[in-house]
């Protein structure tokens, strides 16, 4: 499906309101939702994953070293992650 | 036009008589209707069910006021209903009876044509159940003309399967000891 | 070759939707329609359907069965009744907005209350703004043919809309009558396979019934209308290929001894053909007398209306069905909205006729007409009469 | 702090240490989704999805997780996706089994199992999608039907359902002079499909996600209708912190207010995350807000049937043995 001006008009409304673009959540950022974000602290990270398991946007991911991160566009900040990193890796910090 | 209406019980088959007699008519090329009474009857109830033949294509689609034709299928039914309500007065009434019409008269507001048959009889002998419709179907056939005989064949054979002759066999009894009073 | 046959009308309907090769048919039991499905699970017992059947809890769910069925990729069928096309209003409304063609054949039927199994169509007037194609059936035939052509009509890539086929619940479910049956292969000619828009397949992940925010919402009704009103032509060259097939000519309006009436009646359903016998009759005593049968009821043919009452003085509209509130009948309203801006229109009188099965005979229609004539001098007070109810 | 000596006591070990680093990377259920920060159910359906894998159709009955996924003209899923209406998830799901069935028969769509997978939350599970779920769940269609509990109709502004718990506080059930929130105890629905012989059912929680997962695999596994009843926070419609969702659910296993069991074909078993002794109820409920003013004896109550029903639970493992 080709790229829409939005909002669509009529008759670029697609029949049946059918969404063709899988994951298309993406454009939009929730990541302007969050008042506070998570700082990861590498030195404490065992690199178990369970950041990246109990992130609700799906938005923590592991680098190449095995180091986690989360994707600031989509990251809202509720602060799972940091809670349940029980090394400690992961602190919150307040937007500035 | 010939429009038929039929007296029964709710599991007696009454829908079943019109539905076979609406299908030989079909068979034979002719144009036919047949329906019940469109109502919540359980079984034993009093019932209606109609038939309308015709050579041309049939438009009226309501209930059956004036028949040309009664059939009762059920002796019992006569001192419940007015069997002969609307029927014409050149109509022909036909009652499933074992009783001498004397007997049957005082309650049968009818002058016309009457035939009688004593078809549970029939059925009881031929079939093992007191269940008429195919029985009265043969005596219809008889005092009226409205399909062949042989027309009921094929759909008396699709619709009972391998009790079909037992029924046809009823049936033509009843033909042939059908009589007018 | 198409066979003559005498069947009772609800199982003709049933062996025509077999025809069309359903693939998904979910449908609960209700007075007068369950003849339909009832059949339909015996051709599928029989194999001669290659067919899920599923015997689903309510009719909300057999038309929420359907519309998944649908996004599935699969060419679904049901059927349904008064209360019970009540009962799946929710979803009927939805699938149309999902461009979902699901068939359905509904035995019309009032509304409860009182309880009332007989026949009006109260059911589907209350559900006729939910986007629906709707045909009208008059006889066993049109039945067997509406259903065929049903599945093409909302199929069709122009339209992609839920169809349902009306049928008068008893005046037409129960009766036996003959008709003539269209063969698999003149079926499979007519009907091409299902190719939905979108259908759900892990390949090609769609997302079906989206939320859709203020800004949105009004163009996706714009373009249901517009879907729905173009259906109209889709559905015009159904009819036409049917003919052309068939020989039996389909219209939106098919007129019977109109061409030179003052008067005419119009009606919608099984009413239409013991109505023509009151017009022969009147036609005997030289009334010029005519009539006109709707068949397609949405999208609405305001065009062929116009033309269709254009030389009628009086044009008696009946309806099986009361608007409560003043309105009249629900046929009637789309009568007078369709001629309103029109410079030259008859006089229109509505009777609300045969409501939860009274019966409407030959006489009735004679004596509607009969009155309407002089209402051409003298304008109706009333916007519309409940013929024979009792005061 | 507790959640760190509760990995170190086995969590952890039973996790595998590096367990998450197994799970299936892709992401069916993509971010930018509007869920609330620290959305349970959110997580859970990512859990979820990952579990089932591509070859799956879902069919959301209304609610939260169908507003915040699909605002058109962009979706969250990755998967096919379908939703209806609010009742109807269930029979929806029966459609669409049915369907890819026979179109697979016919050979007119490839031949390779696909899964069809029912989700809703309480409202539409345990309240008006009720009669739908009955009635997929008995005619045996061969599908999942995962129910997102999280005790109200989170969606229109926490509203009572019959999942919430006893006590809660919700806007239709609030405390009052006349009232102490809601009276009515939680619907036990996983019995309820119990009662439908079906062949496969369990209770799950996003804060046990390998169990819960492990849950998803074995019931996409079974071919036939099974049953997963997931609590799922909601920070939101709880009162508690957004980043308390893991942990809450955690304290309701612990607790026993929601314990973590699997019926496989009416055989009751246990999860391996249940602890031997259940905490005391009160340190769950009194991290929330929606408990906030049970009175003691009120709490007393409701912990002595949070062991009763436990008991009851207890003597079907047992008698499962």
């Amino acid at each position: 499906m080709a790229e829409k001006k939005w909002p669509e008009t009529w008759q670029e409304v697609n029949p049946g309101c059918i969404v063709f673009r899988p994951g298309s959540s993406r454009d939009y950022h929730t990541g302007t939702w969050r008042a506070e974000r998570p700082i990861w602290d590498n030195s404490k990270c065992i690199k178990c994953g369970i950041c990246y398991l109990f992130c609700p946007e799906g938005c923590i991911s592991e680098d190449e070293e095995g180091y986690f991160a989360a994707d600031l566009n989509y990251c809202k900040g509720c602060g799972i992650c940091a809670h349940e990193c029980w090394p400690g890796a992961i602190k919150m910090v307040g937007e500035e | 036009m010939i429009e038929v209406r039929w007296h029964g019980r709710g599991g007696q088959g009454a829908v079943t008589s019109v539905e076979m007699l609406a299908l030989a008519a079909i068979g034979e090329g002719k144009y036919a209707q047949g329906f019940p009474s469109f109502g919540p009857e359980r079984r034993g109830a009093p019932v209606e069910a109609f038939n309308r033949v015709d050579d041309k294509r049939i438009k009226k689609r309501q209930r059956i006021y004036r028949p040309d034709v009664v059939v009762v299928l059920d002796p019992g039914l006569i001192t419940l209903v007015n069997v002969a309500e609307g029927l014409k007065p050149e109509g022909l009434l036909i009652l499933n009876t074992h009783k001498p019409f004397t007997e049957v008269k005082p309650h049968i507001q009818f002058d016309g044509r009457i035939a009688l048959v004593d078809a549970t009889a029939i059925a009881w002998a031929e079939l093992g159940v007191p269940i008429t419709n195919t029985t009265m179907l043969g005596a219809l056939v008889k005092m009226t003309d409205i399909v062949k005989m042989e027309s009921l064949s094929e759909p008396i054979e699709h619709r009972f399967g391998r009790i079909a002759n037992k029924n046809l066999t009823a049936m033509k009894r009843a033909f042939d000891e059908v009589k007018l009073v | 070759m198409s066979k003559r046959i005498g069947m009772e009308i609800a199982l003709a309907a049933a062996e025509a939707a077999a025809l069309c090769r359903p693939d998904v048919i979910a449908a609960y039991p209700i007075t007068p329609n369950t003849h339909v499905p009832e059949h339909l699970s015996e051709i599928v017992a029989e194999g001669r359907l290659d067919a899920e059947f599923i015997t689903v809890e309510s009719e909300h769910s057999a038309m929420s069965a359907c519309a998944g069925a649908s996004g599935a990729g699969a060419r679904a069928f049901t059927a349904t009744s008064s209360q019970g096309l009540l009962y799946m209003a929710e979803i009927l409304a939805i699938i149309s907005s999902m461009r979902l063609p699901v068939v359905m054949i509904i035995g019309n039927r009032a509304l409860s209350g009182p309880l009332s199994i007989w026949n009006d169509h109260s059911d589907i007037m209350s559900q006729r703004d939910i986007g629906w194609i709707s045909l009208f059936a008059a006889n066993g035939q049109e039945t067997v043919d509406m259903t065929i052509q049903a599945f093409k009509i909302a199929e069709h890539p122009d339209v992609m809309l839920p169809t349902n086929v009306n049928l008068d619940g008893f005046q037409l479910t129960h009766v036996v009558e003959p008709m003539l049956m269209p063969d698999q292969e003149e079926v499979d000619r007519f009907l091409p396979p299902f190719k939905p828009f979108a259908a759900l397949n892990p390949d090609d992940p769609v997302t079906l019934g989206a939320l859709g925010l203020p800004d949105i919402y009004t163009e996706a009704c714009k373009s249901r209308e517009e879907v729905l009103l173009n259906s109209k032509k889709v559905i015009l060259e159904v009819w036409k290929e049917w003919e052309e097939q068939f020989g039996r000519k389909y219209e939106p309006i098919e007129p019977y001894e109109a061409e030179d009436a003052e008067v005419l009646m119009l009606t919608m359903g099984s009413m239409g053909e013991t109505a023509e016998m009151a017009i022969d009759e009147l036609r005997k005593e030289g009334m010029k007398a005519g009539l006109l049968k709707l068949k397609l009821w949405r999208p609405f043919p305001f065009e062929e209306l116009k033309e269709a009452v254009k030389g009628a003085k009086v044009l008696v509209v009946t309806d099986r069905c009361l608007s409560y509130g003043g309105a009249g009948g629900p046929v009637a309203l789309e009568v007078r909205s369709a001629l309103y801006e029109e410079k030259k229109r008859p006089v229109i009188l509505n009777y609300i006729i045969g409501l939860g099965g009274r019966d409407v005979m030959v006489d009735h229609f004679m004596e509607m007409i009969r009155t309407a004539a002089k209402a051409d001098a003298e304008r109706p007070e009333k916007a519309y009469e409940i013929y024979g109810v009792r005061e | 702090m507790n959640t760190a000596k509760q990995y170190r006591s086995g969590l952890v070990e039973n996790f595998d240490l590096y367990a998450p680093k197994l799970v299936d990377k892709e992401e069916y259920f993509a971010a930018g989704h509007r869920a609330c920060q620290g959305c349970g159910e959110a997580l859970a359906i990512r859990l979820m999805c990952k579990a089932l894998g591509r070859d799956t159709v879902i069919v959301n009955a209304t609610g939260c997780m169908e507003v915040i996924s699909t605002m058109y003209p962009t979706t969250a899923w990755k998967l096919p996706w379908m939703h209806v209406a609010f009742p109807n998830a269930a029979a929806v799901a029966s459609g669409v089994e049915a369907g890819l069935k026979v179109l697979r028969r016919k050979g007119k769509i490839k031949d390779r199992y696909v899964k069809t997978v029912g989700i809703g939350g309480d409202g539409g599970t345990v309240d008006i999608g009720l009669q739908a779920l009955s009635g997929a769940m008995e005619r045996g269609h061969d599908m999942l039907y995962v129910c997102f509990d999280n005790e109200a109709y989170m969606n229109t502004g926490i509203q009572r359902s019959g999942a919430t718990p006893f006590g809660a506080s919700t806007t239709t059930a609030p405390p009052g002079k006349a009232s102490r929130g809601n009276r009515t105890w939680k619907k036990n629905m996983p019995e309820m499909m119990v009662a439908h012989n079906i062949p496969y059912v369990a209770t799950a929680c996003h804060s046990y996600p390998i169990d819960f997962m492990n849950k998803v695999k074995k019931a996409r596994s079974i071919k036939g209708p099974s049953y997963i009843h997931c609590l799922s926070v909601c920070p939101t419609g709880w009162r508690c912190d957004s980043k308390s969702c893991i942990k809450m659910g955690r304290l309701a296993v612990e607790t026993g207010a929601f314990p973590l069991y699997e019926v496989e074909n009416g055989k009751y078993r246990l999860s391996a995350d249940m602890p031997e002794t259940l905490r005391p109820l009160e340190d769950y409920i009194k991290l929330q807000g929606r408990f906030r003013h049970l009175t003691p004896d009120e709490i007393g109550y409701f912990q002595e049937r949070v062991k009763l029903e436990y008991k009851k639970l207890m003597t079907k493992v047992k008698s499962s043995r």
